[in-house]
């Protein structure tokens, strides 16, 4: 089934076409990799389909409804999830609190106003386990080492529990180890979530992707399985030189 | 008809007093995104100084300019070594230290020279009014509108044409790199914050002759500073300009059409307005993000 | 339920016992150091309100005096009914010849208590869901909030057919509830005062540790990332402003009772300032170290104004820059930076920087 | 000013906080019962926006109470000044005015320049039967059993000025004044007095308190053209109002200003070349030729500083302590009460230094309204003075209401 309908997607920054008429479709269930060269427009189309940046064009269906109009929040609680370049957990709440952050089944404020704060927190323990936070989970996110922070946003994203989840490079600045553990994670996420990934580090896309989609200036330059574009002479020419 | 005119040139008398006092403030504000709530007492501070000057050396307020603005921009130096220099990473925190900053030069001035109204007197160069058909004009308010605009120019020249505008724009843009190529961002804010405040002292100073002369003279003015330096932008100077002209007109002729005390609270329903739907200002300056 | 949402239980009920026991013993219930302290307690209320916007959620409200000033000033309208037969006096001079329609429901108490926490609700809320609505943030808000309460103050001072103008509301009765009339010398007046306020924080806590005071931590470090979770930004900060425009009226309404009449000062700027003050010298991540700020800092006021009559300001304004500089998080930083070092000696504590996401948005002006 | 051992209060606490926290916490701390002396309040601004002006009103009376100390006190027991600084601002007024009254046990408080202070202190005076000391003009309509009021109220300063203005000047009135109660009713009882003149109002202007911006006001007087502008402007705006006036070169020769608020001290700040040729109506001028005023000025000069003035405000201040050590001669030593010296200070004449003045039984004072037009020196001229005393009427603009012996009567 076509969970996410991404049609003729246009956006524009002072005459900058960042992506310009952009058309695919993400199955339920699927690792979708995005790749390109700098600028290609990757990162600007998760903007468009969360909502950090309106579309000047086009139309991006969640499960036939259409969220390009959608106010950011709105689009959450429809089910897209977000984990940004820069790893942003809340530094000066601990893990604990983060985590409850991101359990937000129930977003309104009466619900919010009916609750502590950690009330939440005691369901998410098993993803605190999975991500190996469990001992930290009353310390300052912002005490946490750089890939500590890295899970911890995984957890929260495992935690929000998104139909689907949009991840602008995960595994940026994580050891060899650390990402065949996220790769692993990914991997037993897809099974209820569908995931879109901006990723460089082809080792990690080759492991997780079941397609990809070569961005090049804003637009579509290749789609398909990782054999196919590895073959794709298009894509070599954009990577290579112009 | 006539009033009309006369009414727009109260404006824009308004609006040259609102500058000169606007502009420090502009430009510690954009500088280093500190919000100076003692500038109102460095405007005190420059009209005491002319009233000292004048009463104890006979000086007049034009020769006394220059001796204005260097004792105040002094004091603001000093202020800046002192505390705010402390505080550059807790900018709501200025607010506080330099309300504190502003009580306390307030009250050093009414213990040391009293808490009565302070007699001033204007320039006799530019006594009397020019008049054209139904317009009359005071002369002493055309001299500070063309002198608010010299200021202004003169204040670009500096941000743009010399070493110490550029290094400072270097810094606001990025104080890390800059400190890196060797500009020395602790003395330029320094120097920055000791310029706005010799600003706020000429405006002090220029304003005695119209305004009454007390220690608690700045309070009123800060909030009206503030408000034309958010309107105009962040740093700008052509902002802060076109919003002290756009406030002093707005005034002047809602003043005209209902009353002083309903036109002021209109003006600031509009500020509000304003800021609500372009809360980077009129003219908005894209260099620090 | 964590270890500091017990430290704050422990101190509240301190906080509680002190106030009821121990403050009007000291006094030996003396008739005016109990008025004195009423009246701290009641100011403690507009700071602890104060606390819950800007220390939980970031937003720094300088128009907190414009909602005191409505709470107070609806008191004063049911006071001032009470006092006069008909006409309240300061009408007839303004030749109003009729009571004026908002006038005429102050006549009953039930209603002028509930207008006392909804109107000044209602009118937050407005503004906070004009600003919010656009993502104005950081400085914006204190700019916004300070220019409205600058032109509601002028509006009250030039009604002054409706408000008594500059002179504000005076003459009033005392308070008749069923049974008491609330004499502001008395004991009892001082357990209403205490006994609301203990209330009072007793919401701020529970408000801080719940979940909602959570997203409002979360909102105040990163909003953006919070409206990725799915919460509706704008509306949380509208409800906290709400909630704590309802408080400082509740604080107004008090404070109208402890001084006898209500003063378009209580709407000016610088008491909005002096609340602010009051909150950073508590500390104002918590609410019951904000109330107690405002305690000490009007305490500490009354005492120098006693002994330096003429440098007391001045000694105030010192006290202030001291503490902005050294005492960046208030009473309340140094309380749990040295209950930290006691528990953990050796180990280095991160700075919190508690303006990191101000500090963004101040540059950006707009949570862009 | 150093007022109390400081280490007796608070700076006990450093050493031993827990067996000073009483001290702390109550302010009783300080020992009230010195020997045989007569507390008595001073309340006035030392800081803030009003202190321009209460400062000097603060210096006249406690050289007052510092004279009568130094003849000997009355009946041989001195007058104890306890000097507060309610640093302009209502709530303040309000908290001091109770330690004053119900801490320090004083009979008597002296303070207030404006309204709303002397309505925030009114509470407390009324409910614990004190007597306070009111020296400023005012807008009448208010008839406290426990306030004694020593400035001109409505009546008192225009029933000769106005029928002087129509008759000298013309009949067409341009007021411009503050936006708050005082310059309300006095505009309100220039246009009964008007109609009856068969004068005229063009223009009823009023700016928020410490405007300091009038050239629209300049404007529509240009445009106007009023025989009179009737101004009740005070503090620093009236400084800004007639600043701007001179500097516009409007001709007080064409259209003078006619101040009820503009006093000496203001027209120091003014300064004298702008503030000529205009007029101010008050009962008393620092230039009025009496043996009592030049004894006066000239100890306010000698102890304050030779550049220093008095004013009709300071003059109050400066008799009303004279008026209060009277009514405590009348009184057995031993039953000193607010109310007891209320009651002995009514009918009292007492040679001020404007003339012989009388507490009416409505506790107003009769005075001896004068017009001065002032001078380039600063000083005023007094061409017009009133030849007889006149009576205190502070609900005259109100028909069927006055304030008597028993307060306010309403018929």
């Amino acid at each position: 089934m076509q969970q996410l309908q991404v049609t003729d997607l246009h956006v524009e920054f002072g005459g900058l076409r960042a992506v310009d008429g952009l058309t695919f479709n993400v199955e339920e269930g699927e690792i979708l990799c995005l790749l390109g060269p700098n600028g290609a427009g990757k990162s600007t189309t998760l903007d468009l389909i969360c909502g950090k940046t309106q579309p000047t064009g086009g139309s991006i269906r969640l499960n036939g409804t259409e969220i390009s109009q959608m106010l950011e929040f709105h689009r959450a609680r429809l089910g897209i999830g977000r984990k940004f370049q820069v790893p942003s957990v809340y530094k000066d709440l601990t893990v604990a609190e983060n985590l409850s952050v991101a359990i937000s089944k129930r977003p309104g404020i009466w619900s919010a106003l009916s609750r502590f704060a950690l009330s939440d927190v005691r369901e998410a323990g098993a993803i605190l386990e999975r991500v190996d936070l469990s001992s930290k989970s009353n310390e300052l996110a912002g005490n946490l080492s750089h890939g500590e922070t890295q899970w911890l946003e995984i957890a929260m994203l495992i935690a929000q529990d998104s139909k689907v989840i949009l991840m602008d490079e995960p595994t940026a600045g994580m050891t060899i180890q650390e990402t065949e553990r996220t790769a692993e994670i990914f991997r037993s996420l897809s099974a209820s979530h569908t995931l879109i990934v901006v990723e460089h580090d082809m080792s990690f896309v080759r492991t997780v992707a079941d397609r990809i989609i070569v961005m090049n200036r804003g637009a579509m330059l290749a789609e398909g399985s990782i054999e196919e574009i590895e073959s794709n002479e298009d894509v070599k020419t954009a990577y290579l030189g112009h | 008809m006539d009033v009309i005119s006369n009414q727009l040139f109260a404006g824009l008398s308004m609006a040259s007093i609102l500058l000169m006092i606007a502009l420090g403030l502009a430009i510690i504000y954009g500088a280093m995104g500190v919000i100076n709530l003692a500038h109102g007492e460095f405007v005190m501070l420059g009209a005491y100084t002319t009233w000292a000057l004048q009463t104890y050396a006979g000086i007049g307020i034009l020769l006394a300019l220059p001796i204005v603005f260097i004792v105040v921009a002094a004091v603001g130096w000093i202020i800046e070594k002192v505390v705010v220099q402390n505080l550059y990473h807790r900018p709501l925190d200025t607010i506080l230290a330099t309300w504190g900053i502003g009580i306390i030069l307030q009250q050093a001035v009414r213990l040391g020279i009293g808490a009565e109204s302070r007699f001033v007197k204007g320039p006799e160069l530019l006594s009397g009014n020019t008049q054209i058909g139904p317009l009359i004009m005071s002369n002493y308010r055309i001299f500070l509108i063309f002198f608010s605009v010299a200021v202004l120019y003169g204040t670009w020249l500096l941000m743009t044409r010399t070493e110490f505008g550029m290094k400072l724009r270097a810094i606001i843009q990025n104080r890390g790199i800059s400190e890196c190529y060797g500009i020395e961002a602790k003395r330029i804010y320094s120097l920055t914050f000791a310029y706005g405040a010799g600003l706020a002292g000429i405006a002090g100073a220029l304003i005695t002759p119209l305004f009454s002369t007390i220690p608690t003279m700045g309070t009123g003015l800060v909030v009206d500073a503030f408000l034309v330096v958010i309107v105009g932008g962040l740093g700008s100077l052509i902002g802060a300009a076109s919003a002290a002209v756009l406030i002093g007109e707005a005034t002047a002729l809602f003043s005209i059409v209902i009353n002083d005390t309903l036109g002021r609270i209109a003006v600031l329903a509009g500020i509000i307005v304003l800021i609500r739907f372009r809360p980077r200002g009129l003219f908005p300056t894209e260099t620090r993000r | 339920m964590t270890s500091k949402f017990h430290y704050d239980l422990i101190a509240l009920v301190i906080f509680a016992i002190v106030i009821a026991f121990g403050v009007p013993a000291l006094m030996n219930y003396d008739g005016f150091e109990l008025n004195t302290f009423a009246r701290y307690l009641a100011l403690a209320i507009a700071s602890m309100a104060l606390a819950l916007s800007w220390g939980t959620a970031g937003l720094l409200n300088l128009g907190q005096a414009a909602t005191f000033g409505m709470g107070s000033y609806a008191m004063a309208m049911h006071l001032k009914l009470r006092a006069s037969d008909g006409l309240p006096d300061f009408m007839g001079w303004n030749n109003v010849s009729e009571l004026p329609l908002i006038w005429v429901p102050f006549e009953s108490l039930a209603f002028t208590l509930l207008a006392g926490l909804l109107i000044p609700a209602f009118i937050g809320g407005l503004t906070a869901v004009f600003m919010f609505r656009a993502r104005i943030a950081g400085v914006f808000v204190a700019i916004i909030t300070l220019a409205f309460l600058v032109a509601f103050q002028l509006l009250v001072i030039n009604q002054q057919g409706m408000t008594g103008g500059q002179n504000g509301l005076t003459g009033l009765a005392q308070l008749s509830l069923p049974g008491w009339t609330v004499d502001p010398y008395s004991t009892g007046f001082y357990y209403l005062v205490a006994g609301c306020l203990t209330v009072a924080l007793a919401i701020g806590v529970y408000l801080t540790h719940s979940k909602f005071g959570l997203i409002l931590r979360a909102i105040r470090e990163d909003a953006d990332r919070t409206r990725f979770f799915g919460y509706n930004v704008a509306t949380y900060q509208t409800a906290i402003f709400c909630l704590s425009a309802a408080l400082a009226g509740w604080a107004g309404m008090l404070y109208t009772m402890v001084l006898e009449f209500a003063s378009p000062t209580y709407m000016g700027v610088s008491f909005s300032l002096a609340i602010v003050i009051w909150c950073a010298v508590g500390g104002r991540e918590s609410v019951i170290a904000a109330a107690l700020g405002a305690i000490i800092v009007n305490m500490l006021e009354g005492r120098l104004s006693d002994v330096f009559v003429e440098g007391w300001h001045l000694m105030l304004g010192v006290i202030f820059v001291l503490v902005v500089m050294f005492m960046p998080r208030g009473i309340y930083g140094v309380i749990t930076e040295t209950a930290k070092r006691l528990h953990h000696p050796k180990r280095r504590h991160r700075k919190t920087d508690l303006q990191s996401s101000s500090t963004k948005q101040l540059e950006t002006g707009q949570e862009s | 000013m150093k007022r109390r051992d400081f280490l007796g209060g608070v700076g006990a606490v450093g050493t031993a906080s827990v067996l000073s926290a009483p001290s702390l916490l109550t302010t009783a701390g300080r020992a009230m019962a010195q020997g045989n002396d007569i507390p008595v309040g001073l309340l006035f601004s030392l800081t803030g926006a009003v202190a321009v002006v209460e400062s000097t009103l603060h210096n006249a009376a406690l050289m007052a109470i510092e004279e009568i100390n130094a003849a000997g006190g009355v009946h041989g027991r001195k007058l104890r000044p306890i000097i507060e600084d309610p640093a302009s601002d209502p709530a303040t007024y309000a908290d001091r005015a109770r330690r004053l009254m119900i801490r320090d046990k004083c009979v008597s408080v002296f303070g207030s320049y404006t309204s709303s202070s002397r309505q925030a202190v009114l509470p407390v005076t009324e409910q614990r039967k004190n007597l306070y000391w009111y020296p400023t003009l005012y807008e009448g309509r208010e008839c406290s059993r426990n306030v004694m009021y020593g400035g001109a109220v409505p009546n008192q300063q225009q029933d000769v000025l106005v029928p002087w203005l129509v008759e000298n000047f013309g009949p067409r009135f341009f007021m411009i004044g503050n936006n708050y109660v005082y310059p309300k009713e006095e505009n309100n009882y220039c246009k009964s007095l008007l109609s009856e003149l068969g004068g005229e109002v063009v223009s009823e202007e009023y700016v928020p308190m410490g405007h300091s911006d009038f050239s629209s006001v300049i404007n529509r007087i240009r445009s106007e053209k009023p025989d009179v502008i009737f101004a009740t402007v005070v503090g620093d705006s009236d400084v800004a109002f007639a600043r701007q006036y001179h500097a516009a070169e409007l001709d007080p020769e064409k259209m003078p200003v006619f101040s009820l608020t503009r006093s000496e001290v203001e027209v120091k700040a003014i300064g004298g070349e702008a503030a000529a040729g205009h007029f101010s109506s008050a009962p008393y001028f620092m230039g009025h030729k009496s043996p009592e005023n030049e004894k006066f000025v000239e100890a306010y000069k000698s102890r304050y500083g030779g550049d220093q003035v008095t004013h009709f405000v300071s003059e109050a201040a400066y008799f009303q302590v004279y008026q209060f050590k009277a009514a405590l001669e009348k009184l057995d030593p031993a039953n000193i009460t607010p109310e007891a010296i209320r009651d002995a200070a009514v009918g009292l004449k007492l040679k001020a230094p404007q003339g012989e003045i009388l507490i009416d039984e409505n506790l107003h004072t009769h005075l001896w309204p004068k017009i001065g037009q002032w001078q380039s020196n600063g000083q005023a001229e007094v061409l017009i003075q009133s030849e007889e005393r006149v009576a205190p009427k502070p609900y005259a603009a109100y028909e069927g209401q006055t304030c008597t012996g028993e307060g306010l009567v309403k018929a």
